[in-house]
C-alpha cells in the first residue's frame, strides 16, 4: 500500500497541472501548470523503475556485500531513469521557447491573459 | 564499409549535422550557406530515394545503432531488443519520400522568400526535417517521442519566425503548448507500456501485446495525442493558426509534420495494437474524419485571410484521409474485402493532400510576397500581373477540389467507393463536402486573381516559381497516371500496414 | 498507346480517356465558334444599361471575398454562430477540447467493456 | 510497537510537500510567489528521485528543473508583469 503513494502523487500532480492549464487564464500560469504535469510524468517514470530494496544503478558504486552476479534482480531499472533525463531536458527547452514567445506576445499585445490573446479566431 | 548499409542512419545524420553547421557557414557567406543547405538536402533526397527503392525491392530494412552488426536486433546476452533500432518498412519509406520531397521543394522556395537573417531559419528547417524523418524511421517508441518533440520545437520556432507580427507568436505559443501536452500524454503512455512489458521497441511491444486494461489506457492516450497532432476535428483549432501564420513555404512543410503524426497514429493502430485493437477505435477515426471534413470545409468558406482559408481546407483534407483510414481499419479488424481499397485511397490521398494543399500554400505565399497583403478583401485582379501564379493556382484548385482528371479526383473516387461499402451516407457527405471545397477555392480565385487590377505587383522570383511548377508537374503526373503511382508507391505502404507480422518478425526474428 | 486504367471496386478510372474526350469537345467547340458571325458591333451597344444610371467603375464593382457567399452564410447563421463560439481562439479552450475528447474516448471505451 | 521505516515516512512526507507546493504554485495570484513555490516543488521532486535510487536524475532535476526553470521564469516575469490578471 505504502509503495503506491508515489503513484497517487503522480495522479495528484497531473490533475493540479491540468487544472492550471484548463482554468487559469494567465499564460505564465499555464506554463507553470505544464511544468507541474511534466514533473508528474517524470515522477511516474522513475517510480516505475523503482524496486523495493533495490539500489542505484551505478555499477562501480555497488554495496560491498553484493556480487555482480545477482545484479539483475536487485538493481533499480536504469532505462526509465535515462528516459526521465531526456524528458527533463526536453521540458526545459519547451519551457524556454514558451516563455520567449510569451515575452514577444507581451510586447505586441500588452497582456498575457489568454482571453485577450486571441487575434486568431473563428 | 558499404555506404548502402548505413542509409537509414545517413538520412537522419546528414540534415542533423548540416543544421548545426549552417549558422557557422552563415557567418562566412550567405551564398555558401544556401549552397551547403541545398547540397545537403539534395544528398538526403538522393539517399532517401535509394533507401525507399531498397525497401520497396527487398522488404523491411533494419538498422541497429551501437551493435556489432547493423542487423543484430537482439543482443546475444538478452532476449529482447534493447538497442536503438531504426526499422523501415513500406509505410515508413512512403512517408520518408513525402517528407524529403516536400522539404526540398520548400527549401528552394525559401531561398527567395526568406531574406533577412536566414541562418537560423535553415537550421530550424533542417531540424524539423530531422524530426519528421526520425519519427518515420524509428522502431522505438521513446525515440518517437523525442523526435515528436524535436519536430514540435523546430516547427513552433519556425511559425514564430516573422516575430514582428505579434500574431505569429500567438500561433506558435498555442502550437507548442498543445503539442507538448500531447507529447506528455505520449510519454505517460510509453511509461505505462514500459511498466507492463519492460519494452520500448514497437515490434517487441506488438508481439507481447495482451490488451489488458493498462494497454487500453495507453491506447486512449496515444490515440488522442496523435489525433491531436494530426489535426483531427474537433481538436484541430491549433492547425489553422499554425498553418495560417507560418512564413511562406513553412506552411507547406508543416503538412508532412502532421502527416508524420498521422503515420504514428497508423503505426500504433495497425502495428502495435493490430488485431487486439479495441473495436470502437475505427468508429472514432471515422467520426473524426467526418467532423474534420465538415467543419474544415464550412469554416474555410467564411475565412478572409488567404492562408487561414487554405488551412481550414487542409483540415478537411485530413478528414478525407482519416475517413478512408478509419474504414480501412474497420475492414482490417473484420477482414473485409474492401480493406485494401480503402487503405489505398487513404494513403494515396495523403500524398495528394500534401501536394495539392502544398501548392496552394506556395501560391498563397507568393501572393503575400508580391503584394504584402493577406486579406482576401483587399486583393483583386492579380492575374493581370501574375500570370504563371494564377495558372498554377488553377492547377492546385482543381487538384484539391477533386476535379477530374487531377490526382485529387483519383484518390477521392477510391475513397468514395470504399466508404460506400460501409455506409452510403458517409460517401454522400464526402462528395457534398468535395463540391463545397470547390466553392471554397473559387472564392480565392474570384477574389484574388480575377477582376480589375486592384493591386500593383510583379511576378514572384524564379526559385519560387520553380518549386511551384515542380509541384504542379507532380500533381498532373499523379493525375494522369494514378495506376502507376498506386502500384509503385502506394501499394507497398498499404501492404506494410496490413502485414504487421512482417514488421514484428523483422525485429524479433523467427516466429511471431 | 495502351490506355492504362485504375481499377476501383465499381469499375475503372482512366484520366487519359477523359483528357481525350476534353480535347475532342474543345475541337468541336472551336469549330462551332469559328462558324459564327464576325460583324459583331462594339461601342455604345456593348455597354450595360442600368436604367440610365452611370455604370460604376470596374474597381467598385469587383465582388469582394466576404460578400461572395453572403446568402449561404446568412442562411446558415445559426450554424456559423455556434462554430464561431467553438473557435474562440482561447488556449484554455483548445486544451479543454483535447482533454475532453480524450476523456470521452476513455469513457466510451470502458463503457463498451461493461456493456 | 509499530516499526517506523525511514523510507516510508520520507515518501509520505515528500508527497505531501510536493502536492502542497504544487497547489500553492497554481493558487497564488502573485506569479513570483508561485514560481518560488514551483522551485520548491522541483527541489522536493529531486529529493524524491534521490530516495527512489535515481541519483543522476536527482542532480539533473535539481540543476535544470529547480534552478534553470526558476531562473527563466523569473526573467520572464521581470520582462512582463507580476500579478496574474493585472492587465
Amino acid at each position: 500500500m505504502i509503495y503506491n503513494i508515489p503513484f497517487f502523487t503522480v495522479v495528484a500532480l497531473i490533475a493540479i497541472g491540468m487544472y492550471a492549464m484548463l482554468f487559469k487564464r494567465n499564460l505564465i500560469k499555464m506554463a507553470i501548470g505544464l511544468t507541474i504535469v511534466e514533473s508528474g510524468v517524470n515522477l511516474f517514470l522513475i517510480t516505475l523503475g523503482y524496486r523495493k530494496g533495490g539500489f542505484a544503478p551505478i555499477f562501480t558504486d555497488l554495496p560491498p556485500d553484493v556480487s555482480p552476479a545477482d545484479i539483475p534482480g536487485k538493481m533499480v531499472l536504469p532505462v526509465p531513469q535515462a528516459l526521465t533525463l531526456t524528458s527533463i531536458v526536453i521540458g526545459v527547452a519547451v519551457l524556454a521557447l514558451i516563455l520567449s514567445l510569451a515575452i514577444n506576445i507581451y510586447r505586441h499585445y500588452g497582456t498575457l491573459e489568454s482571453e485577450k490573446v486571441r487575434r486568431l479566431r473563428e | 564499409m558499404n555506404i548502402m548499409d548505413h542509409l537509414p542512419a545517413l538520412v537522419i545524420a546528414i540534415p542533423l549535422l548540416t543544421a548545426f553547421l549552417t549558422p557557422l557557414i552563415d557567418r562566412v557567406s550567405r551564398k555558401a550557406r544556401n549552397a551547403v543547405v541545398f547540397i545537403a538536402l539534395a544528398l538526403t533526397f538522393i539517399l532517401a530515394i535509394l533507401l525507399v527503392q531498397d525497401v520497396f525491392d527487398n522488404g523491411i530494412q533494419i538498422y541497429v545503432m551501437g551493435a556489432s552488426s547493423t542487423t543484430q536486433t537482439i543482443p546475444t546476452q538478452a532476449a529482447v531488443p534493447i538497442r536503438i533500432v531504426l526499422e523501415i518498412d513500406g509505410l515508413s519509406a512512403f512517408m520518408v519520400l513525402i517528407s524529403v520531397l516536400i522539404s526540398l521543394l520548400g527549401l528552394i522556395y525559401s531561398f527567395s522568400d526568406i531574406k533577412e537573417r536566414g541562418g537560423r531559419f535553415y537550421t530550424l528547417f533542417l531540424l524539423m526535417l530531422v524530426g519528421m524523418l526520425g519519427m518515420e524511421l524509428t522502431g522505438d517508441l521513446f525515440n518517437l517521442f523525442v523526435f515528436l518533440e524535436v519536430t514540435s520545437i523546430a516547427a513552433a520556432a519556425l511559425i514564430a519566425y516573422e516575430f514582428r507580427r505579434g500574431s505569429t507568436s500567438e500561433a506558435a505559443l498555442k502550437y507548442i503548448i498543445i503539442s507538448s501536452i500531447g507529447a506528455l500524454f505520449v510519454l505517460f503512455s510509453i511509461g505505462l507500456l514500459y511498466g507492463e512489458y519492460d519494452l520500448l521497441n514497437m515490434a517487441a511491444i506488438a508481439q507481447a501485446m495482451q490488451s489488458t486494461h493498462i494497454d487500453k489506457i495507453a491506447l486512449v492516450l496515444l490515440f488522442s495525442a496523435f489525433a491531436l497532432k494530426a489535426g483531427a476535428a474537433p481538436m484541430h483549432m491549433w492547425l489553422p493558426d499554425a498553418y495560417g501564420e507560418a512564413p511562406g513555404a513553412i506552411s507547406m512543410v508543416l503538412i508532412p509534420t502532421t502527416a508524420a503524426s498521422m503515420y504514428a497514429l497508423f503505426r500504433v493502430c495497425f502495428t502495435i495494437y493490430n488485431e487486439s485493437l479495441h473495436a470502437i477505435i475505427p468508429a472514432v477515426i471515422i467520426i473524426f474524419g467526418l467532423l474534420s471534413i465538415f467543419i474544415g470545409v464550412t469554416m474555410a468558406l467564411v475565412q478572409d485571410d488567404i492562408k487561414r482559408l487554405i488551412s481550414f481546407a487542409a483540415v478537411a483534407e485530413v478528414g478525407y484521409i482519416l475517413l478512408a483510414m478509419g474504414v480501412g481499419l474497420y475492414g482490417f479488424l473484420n477482414s473485409e474485402e474492401y480493406t485494401v481499397t480503402a487503405l489505398r485511397g487513404g494513403m494515396f490521398h495523403l500524398f495528394n493532400d500534401v501536394l495539392d494543399i502544398g501548392l496552394l500554400f506556395l501560391v498563397a505565399g507568393g501572393v503575400i510576397y508580391a503584394t504584402g497583403e493577406r486579406s482576401l478583401n483587399k486583393l483583386g485582379g492579380l492575374a493581370h500581373s501574375m500570370k504563371y501564379t494564377s495558372v498554377l493556382f488553377l492547377v492546385g484548385l482543381a487538384a484539391a477540389a477533386g476535379l477530374p482528371p487531377m490526382n485529387g479526383f483519383a484518390s477521392k473516387i477510391i475513397i468514395y467507393e470504399s466508404v460506400y461499402k460501409v455506409s452510403p451516407i458517409l460517401s454522400i457527405i464526402a462528395i457534398l463536402a468535395s463540391i463545397m471545397m470547390l466553392a471554397v477555392f473559387i472564392k480565392i480565385f474570384q477574389a484574388v486573381f480575377t477582376g480589375p487590377k486592384l493591386t500593383e505587383c510583379r511576378e514572384v522570383p524564379k526559385p519560387m516559381l520553380a518549386s511551384m511548377i515542380a509541384l504542379a508537374a507532380l500533381i498532373i503526373f499523379f493525375g494522369l497516371f494514378p495506376d502507376m503511382v498506386i502500384e509503385h508507391l502506394v501499394d507497398p505502404a498499404v501492404n506494410a500496414l496490413m502485414n504487421y507480422g512482417a514488421y514484428i518478425q523483422a525485429v524479433m526474428g523467427v516466429g511471431t | 498507346m495502351i490506355l492504362m486504367m485504375l481499377k476501383t471496386i465499381g469499375g475503372f478510372w482512366d484520366p487519359l480517356i477523359l483528357v481525350l474526350a476534353a480535347i475532342v469537345v474543345a475541337i468541336i467547340a472551336y469549330i462551332i465558334r469559328a462558324a459564327g458571325r464576325r460583324n459583331h458591333k462594339t461601342g455604345e451597344q456593348a455597354k450595360p444599361f442600368f436604367s440610365g444610371v452611370a455604370e460604376p467603375s470596374k474597381e467598385a464593382m469587383h465582388v469582394r471575398a466576404s460578400n461572395l457567399y453572403w446568402g449561404f452564410t446568412e442562411a446558415l447563421k445559426g450554424y456559423y454562430t455556434s462554430m464561431k463560439k467553438m473557435h474562440s481562439g482561447m488556449l484554455n479552450d483548445y486544451i479543454g477540447w483535447f482533454v475532453g475528447i480524450a476523456a470521452l474516448i476513455f469513457v466510451v471505451l470502458f463503457v463498451m467493456e461493461v456493456l | 510497537m509499530i516499526e517506523i521505516n525511514l523510507f516510508e515516512v520520507l515518501i509520505v512526507v515528500l508527497s505531501v510537500f510536493m502536492i502542497a507546493s504544487a497547489v500553492i504554485a497554481v493558487w497564488f495570484k502573485d506569479l513570483l510567489a508561485s514560481v518560488i513555490s514551483l522551485a520548491a516543488m522541483s527541489l522536493v521532486l529531486s529529493l524524491y528521485f534521490y530516495i527512489l535510487h535515481a541519483p543522476d536524475v536527482a542532480i539533473a532535476e535539481a540543476g535544470v528543473g529547480a534552478a534553470l526553470t526558476t531562473a527563466i521564469l523569473i526573467i520572464t516575469i521581470r520582462a512582463t508583469y507580476r500579478m496574474e490578471g493585472e492587465k
